[in-house]
């Protein structure tokens, strides 16, 4: 195994964040991992319906970029970026029913996962295609550009994705059009059983930032402060009329691609090596280390989202899917 | 009222949609100053700055970005340089644009047009009738003007929807049809057949250029005392089921007529009605007048012989109405 | 003859093909040691060393990428990890590989294959039926086989066909399907209906999945003394007329079942050569049973809904016979 | 007008050539603009049949770079590149009837200009839909590698082609198989009406080869001595199994698009300095400076050309088009 750059073992202060928000970071990061251990579980209760596919690992990745956005700004996370949906301010209760397709779901039961779409929010989650929603998000900013509005949108894709055409198109249309885009390239090693070296050959994916003439820069994505940072700056650069940034992230795949997928196939150190940098772990240590916060705070804190989780589910599993007839409406929307 | 081009229709509806609102904009390869390979969209650029965009070569990406400004309300109306191309663009119809409303409950109001069909010796990828595709993916709308009036005022129409509509041109018809066309602002419902010619002995149902080879048979057929009905369906999705009947009831004949390959046509889908819901009205079995299912060719003998002609009409009338 | 699942009867016919023919390989997402994500070619790679090919996630470069490798002499097997994803190459199916017989007089000895249907909660994106998409693509065959011992042999004759063949398997029958199948090499023909249950009181014209829902509605139709006959057409291109009207003509009844949503769809054609050329012989408007016009929901109460059922079938069914 | 670098004023000799194969090369380059003007001629006296799209200013980039090929290497030219079709040993009689659909035509009338494949001549012509190729001509590669044949591969693509999706994902996935393919980007400075700088942002089209990992470089692609070496070099490379090259070759596109389109959007000046470097002109002064060739005998080679050309036309013309019928047969090969 090896990588492309040497990582530090600490984390990167950032120089912006205030206590305060690195308490946030820490709770939103704390209510992912937590939100995707209650799914594993109800995964292997036999619970859950179709995949279930784990963010863990992905936290500081998920968390770190999405708090660099305004709340104007338009979120188009992945998969596997559910902390970018709290950062966003969604409840667990909304990700819950949706994932489970339950009624009052805000998808109406028609789709799952984080897949949804919240106008009041501006998330605007990704269809299965991996790739399709990076011209999406590029033209969301193309309308406010035309309208003047300085909206800065942020989107995710995998180290496997990032080979789709869409990709290409989007990032080359963006960047002649300097659009205030910012792509995060959430590398985390493996496409569903594929490792990145079977994916593309080049050293760093932020490379193909040279190509389209844009920045682009390969960092520690276990590092939340540091992703943090480094989207800020992305955001900003954006916003003033710099065009697009191509961020990759490093970190890894701690699970399976999906429940059902035991991951045989990556290689013991590799999940040891990543372990060690558990991006939660990291974080609540340097925290504590700081004098930020207490390991007895953090505890504290744990347990109010494990309680709030557990009563969520309690409630959401009793709810009902959606009528049948449900099924058959809102092909279109009112012309 | 004005005589117009099939093609002066579609770029006055454009115009004029853009005029009434700010949210309209055009996107495509070769749109801005040079006004797209047809010309459509000549003139807009410098009447409308800002919102006449050229983009690269990458309909993924154009139909992509429509989408999303879509999302962020704006109108987008993407041009394909010939509609051809969209297949490289297909899966944001066919899985992003189409799926939105589904899902999120979210308009995409964004039109889809360029010119389409066969007839000018533009070979294989020049020429394709594609609509059928489209018109079986759920959650887009289906548009094939004939004349300029329906053009100009089915475009509109595009435009104010707040779904994703796939406008095919017909690139023959741009500048060999002409007609009366509304002036000013001019919209034409979706979802109603125009009954184009009326008739006693036979319906055909049809669309696009070929409702002009059908009115042209129907001269012909008139000649030998047959008189034809021509309905022009206008729009595949939505489909009027009942204006196809109406027609079908009255002459107890039907003939459908497309440009499009036949196998799995949607002259299949207008067959499939008709024989459901009107089986007692029929005298005689429904006929299809479509092309060849081959690639549209390039060398002009072969493509007259692979896309239906006039004569392929008044036959395939005849045998009906001979039944 | 040794009992098989569906799935079991694909990866047989794979190896069998593979250990036939050294220019038969397989590319695809995930393929190799990992054996696909559904494990059709699990193993194949140990026994094939070279000749199954993981690919970066690139439905385009895997389609292209497959074209070009058998107008070398290749037969390449590509896998699609859901066939929802073809979206994303559609290009490379519909102008490149379907066009170069035509054009080139070369042929293009390829096979897409890859899960396709709903009934598992799979969602808009992982449960699309798209064959009607390909059927009217004029230059691809397009297979859908019901059963074990079809789908081992169909995917034969594909892998032996000269042209681009699309191979349609159906995710929920991967499993819960068994049925005896012929061992060693084994390949049945395209272009031949099966009838899998005989009748004398209607023809129920279907493929895929909905052979099975057919064949339960004919069992709970035989208690109401209605004699069904449930033909399996297999082959949508090319597509077995003959075999259709045979069925037809014999019961003078037909109703049409796909999985696939109904506008446009395939089965819209298979009315209309039942119309055109068994017209007389019918007694009752020919029906359809498809899914509603709408993506794939996924919760399981809204996917059941939309989806047809083998109620539905039995609904219409009475309905054509009580005509 | 920018370039991304300085040309060199002179032709950069070949150690490689042997007089007699630049004599070749002439030959070839003044095949291709003979064969141009004929067709632009016959456009303008209404006896072509389609879109007439010249190749004017592309002649040492497509002449070069097929003859870098050996026999046994696959050719995937594009519309621009009928000079690599005479380096194939491609006769005007054949490229004609195709152009024109005419009876016996390589394409039976199917399909016109340069688009038609011949096995026997390893020649696999291209379809409308840009960039369509690429992933062909490296699959069609992929399988020679697969027997273990070492052929190499080159293809084209526009710097407008550029930007489609499919040069992402089948450059990306030539990389990751090391597969001997070469593609050289024909930068003409145009796509269609649309300029460079509205097509990409990049300084060089080559700098995308560093997001695949694999060699890029630009060239003079008026300096068909120049164009070779580099293609040489690149096939090398490939022939050897360290996979592919992207090559962007700078011209210009001297006529518009195609013949109807009198490209009045490009700027004069532009036109006038690649004037200057003529690809012919000026390999045909370099001949005749270097005493490769007389003034004379360059001339008589032209004059031969010029009046098998026309012979050849005369021919064409008065053939019919193919049987109506023709165009319902072939959809399948035998199976
Ligand atoms: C275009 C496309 N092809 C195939 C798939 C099937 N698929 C779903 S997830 C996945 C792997 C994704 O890997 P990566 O992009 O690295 O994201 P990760 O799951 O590792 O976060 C694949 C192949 C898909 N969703 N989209
Ligand atoms: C995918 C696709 N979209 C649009 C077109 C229409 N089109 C044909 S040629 C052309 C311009 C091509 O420019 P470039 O790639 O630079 O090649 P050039 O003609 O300059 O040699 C366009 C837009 C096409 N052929 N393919
Ligand atoms: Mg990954
Ligand atoms: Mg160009």
């Amino acid at each position: 195994m090896t990588l492309p750059f040497e990582f530090s073992e600490t984390i990167q202060r950032s120089d912006i964040l205030r206590d305060e928000q690195r308490k946030e970071l820490l709770v939103h990061m704390l209510k992912a991992r937590e939100f995707d251990a209650a799914m594993g579980r109800m995964y292997r209760q036999g619970r859950a319906l179709g995949g279930v596919y784990s963010q863990l690992g992905n936290e500081a990745t998920a968390v770190g970029s999405a708090y660099a956005l305004e709340a104007n700004d338009p979120l188009f996370p992945m998969h596997r970026d559910i902390g970018a949906h709290f950062v966003r301010g969604c409840d667990i209760d909304t990700l819950m029913r949706n994932h489970l397709a339950r009624v009052g779901s805000q998808m109406r039961g028609t789709d799952g996962t984080g897949h949804y779409g919240d106008h009041s929010k501006k998330i605007y989650g990704n269809v299965s295609h991996l790739g399709a929603m990076i011209p999406v998000a590029a033209g969301y900013v193309l309308a406010d550009k035309m309208r003047g509005t300085k909206s800065v949108a942020m989107n995710y894709i995998g180290d496997g994705g990032a080979q789709v055409g869409d990709f290409h198109e989007a990032m080359n249309l963006a960047s002649v059009q300097k659009l205030p885009l910012v792509l995060i390239i959430e590398n985390n090693q493996y496409a569903y059983s594929t490792p990145t070296d079977e994916q593309f050959a080049c050293d760093k994916l932020s490379d193909r930032a040279i190509g389209y003439g844009i920045e682009g820069v390969t960092i520690d994505g276990t590092d939340v402060e540091l992703v943090f940072d480094t989207c800020r700056q992305a955001v900003e650069r954006a916003r003033a009329g710099h065009g697009p940034t191509i961020i990759e992230a490093l970190s890894m795949r701690m699970r399976g691609h999906a429940e059902h997928d035991d991951a045989s196939y990556v290689p013991k150190d590799m999940l040891e090596y990543w372990q060690q940098r558990d991006p939660v772990d990291r974080y609540a240590a340097w925290l504590i280390d700081n004098g930020i916060l207490t390991a007895d705070e953090i505890d504290g804190i744990r347990k109010v989202i494990k309680e709030e989780m557990n009563e969520c589910i309690d409630t959401v599993v009793e709810l009902p899917m959606p009528d049948p007839e449900e099924g058959g409406k809102g092909v279109f929307v009112a012309s | 009222m004005a005589e117009q081009t099939y093609i002066q229709a579609i770029s006055d509806a454009l115009e004029i949609e853009m005029k009434r609102d700010d949210s309209v904009y055009i996107l495509g390869e070769d749109v801005a100053e040079f006004g797209g390979a047809f010309k459509v969209t000549r003139g807009l650029h410098e009447k409308y700055p800002g919102r006449v965009i050229n983009t690269p070569i990458s309909e993924t990406a154009i139909l992509g970005a429509a989408i999303g400004s879509a999302l962020n309300g704006m109108r987008p109306v993407a041009e394909m340089q010939f509609m051809d191309f969209v297949t490289n663009g297909f899966n944001q119809l066919a899985n992003v644009a189409s799926t939105t409303s589904y899902r999120w409950g979210m308009g995409v109001p964004m039109v889809v047009r360029g010119p389409s069909g066969g007839g000018t010796s533009g070979g294989p990828f020049h020429s394709r009738n594609s609509e059928a595709w489209f018109a079986h993916t759920p959650g887009l709308k289906v548009v094939c003007p004939a004349f300029p009036d329906d053009a100009k005022g089915l475009l509109a129409t595009a435009i104010r929807d707040n779904n994703p509509v796939m406008y095919f041109e017909h690139k023959a018809l741009y500048r060999s049809i002409k007609g009366e066309v509304p002036e000013g602002e001019h919209t034409v419902p979706f979802g109603e057949v125009r009954v184009v010619r009326e008739g006693t002995d036979l319906s055909i149902i049809t669309y696009g250029s070929m409702v002009h080879k059908s009115l042209k048979a129907a001269e012909k057929l008139a000649e030998n005392n047959i008189s034809v009905e021509v309905v022009d369906i206008r729009t595949l999705v939505p489909f009027d089921e009942e204006g196809v009947l109406r027609s079908v009831r009255k002459t107890n004949r039907a003939l459908v007529v497309h440009e499009a390959t036949s196998h799995a046509g949607f002259g299949a889908e207008i067959v499939a009605r008709i024989t459901d819901k009107a089986f007692d009205a029929l005298d005689a079995p429904v006929k299809r007048v479509a092309a060849l299912d081959a690639p549209t060719p390039f060398a002009k003998t072969m493509e007259e012989f692979v896309l239906p002609q006039v004569e392929d009409v008044v036959q395939a009338a005849e045998a009906v109405v001979g039944y």
